[in-house]
């Protein structure tokens, strides 16, 4: 389009030219709107942490609470969802389980992707000798299996949300830094970062200003995908006796408890199976979303 | 006789946001056999759009929304799947707009050629393509040929199944001008040798001018003229032609070309620049390494308050990497760089802010050059925040709206992201970006090589104007002749790391002296089907220097680095 | 309801005659990955055992003791000398004929430091292996250094199964016993197998061999036999959920062991506030046995009344103190514990730790005890939390006999004295019942002993729970109560 | 080239190394009581205190850990603290059998992967398409116990085709263990084609969009040859690195898969030497878990070395 041309020039007309903070949101609402899938996994996202905090809004009954005179119940009008082997009601159980899923997945993930947020923009940036020491410190960490580390690390430190939360995060930062540092390489050379530097800009400053705004949409779609894994993670660590002690309503060991009971309740078991599913398929299908709306490949990217 | 080729109201469109976008609207034409037919337009206007269609080709996710394309008498859109595959190497063949990308990657080429059919064997058609030692080519991978070699494989692919229609899109975008002279050239022979019938697609009207019998004019997927070259190039009837035309740069001309509303041409009279305007920048024996490779090599020159020098050279040539280094972000290994105010060798980081300031770099590429999550008022405020130009918040804001109004833009623009503004506008945000620390050099590295010719001729005169009000010297980088005729007061060819000529403008064009310099000025195309090329005979050459030292002076300044006629003589493109 | 459908499990598995021949699968749980043969080690893979070997004495349904490869046994007047009349015509599976030799080495390998036996504790303040006389090759006589008119009982101890002489530093690996079954293969942690052993002096078992496959994870192991890959499932007390699918499935069923396991809650006596006899009496009269044994077994089990001697030990005595809310609330009161919080650890390491925690916290709520129940991880449980903590759940396999018990975990520093209690009142019973050759007379000791236990004592002790045992419906004559198991009589239809 | 695979193998030494620094130390900070452990619940106070004594962990961390590299250079990881077997011939046992189920694993997750993956990619927003996306999404958010349980249920319990559990020990032979590994292998192999699916779809995707297949089809060639000669190699390049991130993960999901049907596999020697504070086999297991990642790795790199002519004639003249 040219400036000597008559004819007005369609990208500009039509954009109502907002500030750019607000022209950002509202396009990220708009891309996100316009995408199916990111539009279902949200709504399942927000139904699953909506259950969660109103919890004791939606079922009378105590968790943890044994009972012993209901116990393996069917589904009926008192136990919606039937009772376990100690007659705790499956539902309450599934409906605080999300509480921990969430609350203890939300912040490891929020940890562990800030943390390996800025320690892969900073080597990105600062290339050289830092980028290699570290690369090769992730390389190595990487190579441990992420649930092995996990179970050194809960048995050093015992089970409990805390622990759990910073060995998820410890354990998932490699995995960040290595996804982040590589959309950073993309943005570092670019020209106005180049630009940046010629001005002489400090190191943080090129980091804040033009290379974190680049790299916010790569960083949300791992925010979720890790979300999804940890998630995973978890159960997977109570399910072998290493995560959530009973008689915490968690997903994964309320599998473990129930799964041999499945022909006699299979709702103690299918439950928790359906929520996790959900709140997976959920969390994916938003990642997805995301990614298409910002043009992340996030396979590409991660994984 | 019936055309080979006949489209008619041909109307495309694809569906974004869940509106249909139409891009090609209502576009007709015929090609018969035997004749050439040029595509022309700015960017986007539908080109490669239209040009595919003849093959049956749309890309996803877009829709043919009437008319129809009818190759040898049948529709190609009705055609049924096996006969569309033959007639898609068959009859119509296509080179691609970039045969870098259109080769795949992991295969043969050799293979390539040979899987799209036809009898004719493979090395025939590589030494077809005028390719030396074909048989030791078609044995190699796309990545091992230069970007002309690949170009000649796309064309042997595409002559492989003895095709009756050629549709080259954009055949020499990226290539640089010598280059592109031999594929044009070739291109010419074989459609003469073989008759064949060709589409051409360009934006280039310089290549338009040399190739085609027919040149219909897209804009915005409307045909708004169309006529033989000849008719077309001397007459132009619809005023978008006329400014088309006008604004792309000529040989000929002998200071900036103004290009008014309808598309009349005016030439401004050059600046002159006072023989004792004080020297801004200088440059000694400046040699520049990335590790073993040495890309620049013992350049010297002045650079004086108020003066454009223009650095041309063949891609690869070094000139970005001198850039570099003269903004501060390469470290030279040796020769001196000196400014009025300090040393130019150090980097950037390490330079005093007061001489960070005053020398600028405006980058090639204005959309990766800004960063795309801010507002280009943002982008203009940082330096002059951090160079200290203005006091504060207030004064920072004021300030860069003055200088998006000084680069003849309107300062609400100030507020939107890059990505909401054309080319154009965004290469004018990067020079205002330069300005904002009030520098006395600018180094402008291809800053128009991206931008369609219109938006080009704007931005050669936002910086025409600078230096003349505000006595601003610049370093202008391109590659293209004719850009740097009308606007820099001299010229420094580069070749291979090393100036092999310089002097004053009006004296390297009309007494081209290196070798070098006349292939250049060979292979630049000029916008006009008669015009001959202002110098023909380039001789094989070979570098030599003697007792006096390796310069020919030829006065005022223009001097030209010693050479000899070859004894063997070179082909181009072998490695 | 829910509750209805357990206690209708089935109580025993199904009658009649097993065909004689075929094997039978049994799937263990592994001790640890370096079990050994060796019964009198601390390793011993359990379930091999009672196939391989014989002991002296075992213990028979009654709770007396029945002869083994001891026929008779007689004590001197005051219980400080005991003579063991062997079996003859008892030969080890690798054709030596059994002597007296055999008895004596297996004491003394028993007592032996280097075999780190648990037994060890037990038998080495009452026998010093030198004195050892073996008279003729069938007579072992044993002098004790000091009297004990229960000795026979203690040599029924899984760790006192009779090896042959000098076997020693070889009996963990070959198994050579004069029992039933005789080794085929066995891996530590790993699978292994016996098969009969055609010369066993009581004629041949049943079945033709006995494959054992080692599977630690529980589930695991319930589903190896809902899929019919093995017969029966030992050391495996099913959840309530998996025994009515294992009920529910036609390949499998339940077989019922009678207070085959015994439910403490420990109070450790050194740690406060249980260091006060008065509080430790308030804790067990708080709760009502009963409501915990329909809370935690769903009825599938007997109340304890912190008696840990089990209701068929022929030795148990029936009085115990009533539950009384309102008398423990007095004493806490007196003993400035008004209001008394303490924590209860448990863990997931057995199905009902936390099933009777939470009944007991019910319970004792009434007597204005505050139970916070705590969940320990269950692998480290036994490193972390017992014996360390000062209230915390954990069971016993019932089949010891009374002396045994008290020995083992009653008396002041024993080594399995989970509750540190050290009374001298109580270990003087102790000798004094062990001396008294009036059968009667040690009866009433033992009693005594028992009411020190339940009104002194650390041990809370709600219940005792039968155990529910997976087996096949092949499965014919199954028998099995404390440590003994049947590996005789048992078999398979149409095997 | 070959200065690539060497360049490309010291760096993987390099990473060993430090993950073996890195494993040494993280175990090192393991608490608990190997003795208590050793000697199980019904262990007398004496019998621990002496086989503490016995085993002499009190000697300064970098001296054991120059030890143990190595001896481990030498195959000798030293003996398991709890069943007193030299861990080498434990871990190998159990490695030997993991490999077979990671074996039929991959060969079922990648060919049944990349077969979906490219039908799903070539036929984008189709039925096909939606349907294999969705059923791999699932996939991938079910976690592996859970296909685990459910196929036993089928599989095993319900139809009696395979059996529930492992009765074998770690020495079992091929022919045993063989009818065992299926169900865990599905069970993985459902879980890592997800990945590879959507890896593979989005790359064909790209591949297919890309210039020089719109080309080749230009060319008229057939829609059969475009995929495999032109789209396939290109597209395989990205999918070889998540394959190998995804063998590479087996090693953590065997622990989760071999835990619910008792295969004597390398993760359920993981698990039980970590309830066990077995060092030694701890130690051993994480470095055979650090060679596997390196190794995947270092294969994924050579492998898109070879189907990538630009990496495979770096260095030849042009
Ligand atoms: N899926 C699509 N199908 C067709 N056109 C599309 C599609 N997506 C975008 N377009 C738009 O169609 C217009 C025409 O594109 P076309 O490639 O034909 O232009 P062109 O004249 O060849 O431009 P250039 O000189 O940049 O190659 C462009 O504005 C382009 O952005
Ligand atoms: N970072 C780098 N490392 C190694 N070599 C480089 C690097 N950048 C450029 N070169 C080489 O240095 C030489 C000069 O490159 P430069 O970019 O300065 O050329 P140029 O004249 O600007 O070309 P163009 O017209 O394509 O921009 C070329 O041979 C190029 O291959
Ligand atoms: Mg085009
Ligand atoms: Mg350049």
């Amino acid at each position: 389009m040219t400036a000597l041309d008559p004819a007005p020039t369609p990208a500009p007309a039509t954009a109502p030219a907002p500030a750019s903070a607000g022209g950002r949101t509202i396009r990220t609402w708009r891309t996100l709107r316009s995408s199916r899938t990111a539009v279902i996994g949200l709504a399942v996202v927000g139904v699953h942490v909506l259950l969660a905090l109103l919890a004791p809004l939606l079922t009378p009954h105590d968790p943890v609470a044994n009972s012993p005179s209901h116990a393996l119940l069917g589904p009926g009008p008192e136990h919606w969802a039937g009772t376990d082997q100690y007659g705790r009601d499956v539902l309450a159980r599934v409906l605080y389980g999300g509480r921990y899923a969430l609350g203890v997945s939300a912040v490891s993930t929020v940890l562990g992707v800030a943390l390996g947020t800025v320690i892969g923009c900073a080597a990105a940036l600062r290339g050289g000798w830092f980028d290699d020491i570290l690369s090769r410190v992730l390389d190595a960490v990487l190579s441990i299996p992420a649930i092995l580390a996990l179970l050194v690390v809960v048995t050093v430190l015992g089970t409990g949300y805390p622990v759990i939360i910073c060995a998820v995060a410890v354990v998932f930062v490699p995995q960040v830094v290595r996804v982040v540092r590589g959309a950073a390489l993309a943005v570092v050379p670019a020209d106005y970062v180049t630009a940046a530097r010629a001005r002489g800009e400090s190191t943080w400053a090129i980091l804040r200003r033009e290379v974190l705004p680049n790299i916010v949409d790569v960083v949300c779609v791992e925010f979720a995908m890790r979300a999804s894994w940890v998630v995973l993670l978890i159960s997977s660590l109570s399910f072998l006796g290493f995560g959530a002690a009973p008689p915490t309503p968690d997903w994964g060991l309320m599998v473990a408890e129930n799964r041999t009971a499945i022909t006699v309740v299979p709702m103690a078991s299918l439950a928790p199976i359906i929520a996790l599913a959900t709140l997976v398929v959920g969390i994916n299908l938003a990642s997805d979303g995301l990614s298409k709306a910002w043009g992340v490949d996030r396979i590409r990217e991660g994984s | 006789m019936t055309a080979l080729v006949s489209v008619s109201s041909l109307s495309v469109s694809y569906r974004s946001g869940g509106q249909d976008v139409p891009v090609v609207r209502e576009v007709s034409f015929e090609l018969p056999e035997g004749r050439t037919l040029a595509l022309v337009g700015e960017s986007g206007s539908g080109k490669s759009t239209v040009a595919a269609t003849l093959l049956g080709h749309l890309r996803h996710g877009s829709r043919l929304d009437g008319g129809e394309v009818r190759v040898d008498g049948h529709d190609v859109f009705a055609l049924s799947p096996g006969r569309l595959r033959r007639l898609r190497g068959g009859t119509v063949a296509m080179v691609a707009q970039n045969a870098g990308h259109s080769l795949t990657p992991s295969m043969r080429v050799g293979r390539q050629i040979a899987e799209a059919g036809g009898g004719v064997p493979v090395l025939d058609l590589l030494e077809q393509v005028r390719l030396p030692r074909p048989a030791e080519l078609a044995r190699r991978y796309p990545h091992e040929l230069s970007g002309g070699q690949q170009q000649r494989v796309s064309i042997a692919m595409a002559l492989a199944a003895r095709p009756r229609v050629l549709v080259l899109d954009e055949p020499t975008t990226g290539l640089d001008v010598v280059t592109q002279r031999g594929i044009l050239d070739l291109v010419a022979d074989l459609r003469d040798e073989l008759g064949l019938a060709a589409l051409l697609v360009s934006h280039d009207l310089g290549v338009v001018a040399r190739m085609a019998d027919e040149v219909s004019v897209l804009r915005l997927g409307r045909t708004v003229e169309s006529a033989p070259t000849r008719k077309l190039f001397s007459r132009p009837e619809h005023a978008y032609t006329k400014r088309l035309l006008a604004s792309v740069p000529r040989l000929a001309d002998d200071g900036l070309a103004l290009v008014g509303e309808a598309g009349e041409r005016e030439i401004r009279a050059r600046a002159v620049v006072p023989p004792q305007a004080p020297v801004a920048v200088s440059a000694d024996d400046v040699t520049v390494d990335h590790g073993s490779v040495r890309a620049v090599h013992g350049v010297s020159f002045e650079l004086r308050c108020g003066e454009i020098v223009a650095l041309v050279g063949e891609s690869g040539s070094g000139k970005s990497t001198l850039a570099w280094a003269l903004a501060g972000l390469r470290a030279p290994s040796g020769g001196t760089m000196t400014h009025q105010s300090g040393d130019l060798t150090r980097l950037a980081r390490k330079r005093p802010p007061g001489l960070r300031r005053r020398v600028q770099l405006v980058f090639q590429n204005a959309d990766t050059s800004l960063n795309p999550r801010r507002s280009v008022g943002d982008a203009i405020r940082r330096p002059l925040r951090l160079f200290g130009t203005a006091p504060n918040r207030e004064a920072a804001t004021a300030r860069a709206r003055e200088l998006v109004r000084d680069v003849q833009l309107d300062p609400a623009l100030a507020d939107r992201l890059p990505a909401q503004l054309s080319g154009g506008q965004r290469q004018r945000i990067g020079i205002a970006r330069a300005l904002a620390g009030e520098p006395d050099v600018l180094i402008a590295d291809e800053i128009t090589t991206a931008l369609d010719v219109s938006v080009q001729a704007e931005v050669l005169r936002l910086l025409d104007d600078l230096r003349r009000e505000r006595q601003l010297a610049c370093l202008f980088i391109s590659h293209d002749l004719a850009v740097v005729r009308g606007l820099a007061d001299r010229v420094l060819v580069l070749r291979h790391g090393v100036v092999v000529e310089e002097g004053p403008t009006q004296a390297v064009f009309t007494d081209p002296g290196h070798p070098y310099t006349r292939e250049l000025m060979a292979a630049a195309l000029e916008p006009d089907p008669d015009a001959r090329p202002p110098v023909d005979d380039v001789p094989d050459w070979e570098e030599t220097a003697d007792a006096d030292g390796v310069w020919t002076d030829h006065g005022h300044g223009h001097r030209v680095r010693r050479w000899r006629p070859a004894s063997t003589p070179l082909v181009e493109g072998v490695p | 309801t829910g509750a209805a459908s357990i206690t209708a499990l089935p109580a025993a598995a199904p009658k009649g005659a097993p065909d004689r021949g075929g094997t039978l699968r049994i799937a263990r749980p592994p001790a640890s990955d370096a079990e050994t043969l060796d019964p009198a080690g601390p390793l011993s893979a359990y379930e091999y055992l009672g196939a391989l070997y014989n002991r002296l004495v075992r213990v028979g349904t009654d709770g007396g003791l029945v002869p083994d490869l001891a026929e008779a046994w007689e004590a001197d007047s005051k219980a400080r000398t005991w003579t063991f009349r062997l079996r003859k015509g008892v030969t080890f599976h690798n054709g030596h004929t059994f002597t007296s030799a055999d008895a004596a080495y297996t004491l003394r390998h028993i007592l032996d430091k280097a075999t780190a036996s648990p037994q060890a504790g037990v038998l080495a303040p009452l026998i010093d292996p030198k004195t050892l006389r073996t008279p003729d090759a069938h007579t072992l006589v044993v002098p004790l250094k000091s009297p004990h008119a229960e000795f026979p009982s203690l040599l029924t101890h899984y760790n006192c199964y009779v090896i042959p002489d000098g076997s020693g530093r070889s009996i963990g690996r070959t198994g050579i016993g004069t029992g039933p079954f005789r080794l085929d293969s066995f891996a530590p942690a790993g699978p292994g197998s016996v098969t009969a052993y055609q010369d066993h002096w009581a004629g041949r078992p049943v079945l033709d061999a006995i494959s054992f496959a080692s599977v630690a994870d529980m589930s695991a192991r319930a589903n190896a036999l809902l899929a019919g890959q093995v017969d029966l499932l030992s050391q495996t007390n099913l959840d309530f959920a998996t025994a009515r699918v294992v009920e529910a499935s036609d390949r499998a069923t339940i077989a019922r062991v009678k207070n085959s396991q015994w439910y403490v809650l420990p109070m450790l006596t050194t740690e406060k506030p249980f260091t006060d006899v008065r509080v430790r009496k308030a804790m067990k009269l708080a709760y009502d046995p009963e409501h915990v044994v329909k809370v935690a077994l769903q009825g599938a089990g007997t109340a304890g009344w912190d008696n840990p001697v089990p209701p068929d030990d022929p030795l148990h005595i029936r009085s115990h103190p009533e539950h009384d809310p309102d008398r423990a609330r007095h004493l806490l009161k007196k003993a400035g514990h008004e209001g008394l919080t303490v924590d209860l650890h448990t863990s997931s390491y057995d199905p009902l730790f936390t099933p009777m925690a939470l009944a007991y916290q019910d319970s004792a709520r009434r007597a204005g005890i505050r139970v916070r129940v705590k969940t320990a991880a269950a692998d480290s449980y036994y490193t972390q939390i017992w014996m360390k903590k000062p209230l915390m759940a954990t069971y016993w396999y019932t089949g010891r006999p009374i002396d045994q018990l008290f020995t083992q975990i009653f008396r002041s520093g024993s080594s399995y004295n989970e509750t540190a209690w050290s009374d001298k009142d109580f270990d003087a019973l102790l000798d004094r019942a062990r001396a008294e050759t009036d059968d009667k007379r040690r009866r009433e000791l033992y009693g005594e002993g028992q009411t020190m236990v339940i009104e002194r004592g650390g041990a809370i002790t709600p219940m005792f729970a039968d155990r529910l045992v997976g087996v096949s419906r092949k499965v014919r004559g199954y028998a099995e109560h404390g440590f003994e198991f049947d590996y005789l009589a048992i078999g398979l239809k149409g095997a | 080239m070959l200065s690539f695979i060497a360049r490309r193998t010291i760096s993987a030494l390099g990473t060993l190394l430090l993950a073996s620094v890195l494993v040494f130390l993280a175990v090192q900070a393991l608490p608990g009581d190997v003795a208590t452990k050793i000697l199980g619940k019904d262990a007398t106070p004496d019998a621990v205190a002496g086989l503490r004594e016995q085993m002499g962990l009190d000697r300064p961390a970098w001296e054991r850990y120059l030890d143990w590299v190595e001896s481990a250079l030498h195959g000798d990881f030293g003996t398991s603290l709890v069943s007193g077997k030299p861990v080498a011939t434990e871990a190998a046992a159990h490695l030997g059998n993991s490999a077979l189920i990671a074996l039929v694993t991959v060969l079922f997750a990648v060919t049944g992967a990349l077969v979906l993956g490219v039908l799903a990619g070539l036929y984008r927003d189709r039925w096909a398409d939606h349907l294999i996306s969705t059923v791999s999404l699932v996939g991938m958010s079910i976690p592996e116990f859970v296909v685990a349980t459910v196929l036993v249920l089928c599989f095993s319990i319900a139809l009696p085709w395979f059996p529930a559990v492992v009765l074998y020990g770690p020495d079992a032979s091929v022919g045993q263990l063989l009818p065992a590994v299926w169900l865990p292998a599905l069970a993985l192999a459902t879980v890592m084609a997800a990945y590879i699916v959507r890896m593979a779809r989005t790359s064909v995707i790209d591949v297919m969009a890309s210039e020089y297949v719109t080309t080749a089809r230009l060319k008229g060639l057939s829609t059969w040859r475009v995929v495999t000669r032109h789209a396939l190699p290109g597209a395989l390049l990205p999918t070889l690195h998540v394959i190998a991130l995804n063998v590479a993960w087996l090693v953590g999901g065997v622990a989760v898969v071999e835990n619910v049907f008792n295969y004597p596999g390398i993760g359920k020697l993981l698990l039980t030497s970590v309830q066990n504070r077995d060092l030694p086999v701890i130690q051993a297991v994480a470095l055979i878990s650090a060679v596997v990642y390196v190794v995947c790795n270092l294969a994924a790199d050579l492998g898109s070395m070879a189907l990538n002519p630009k990496l495979r004639t770096r260095g030849r003249t042009r």
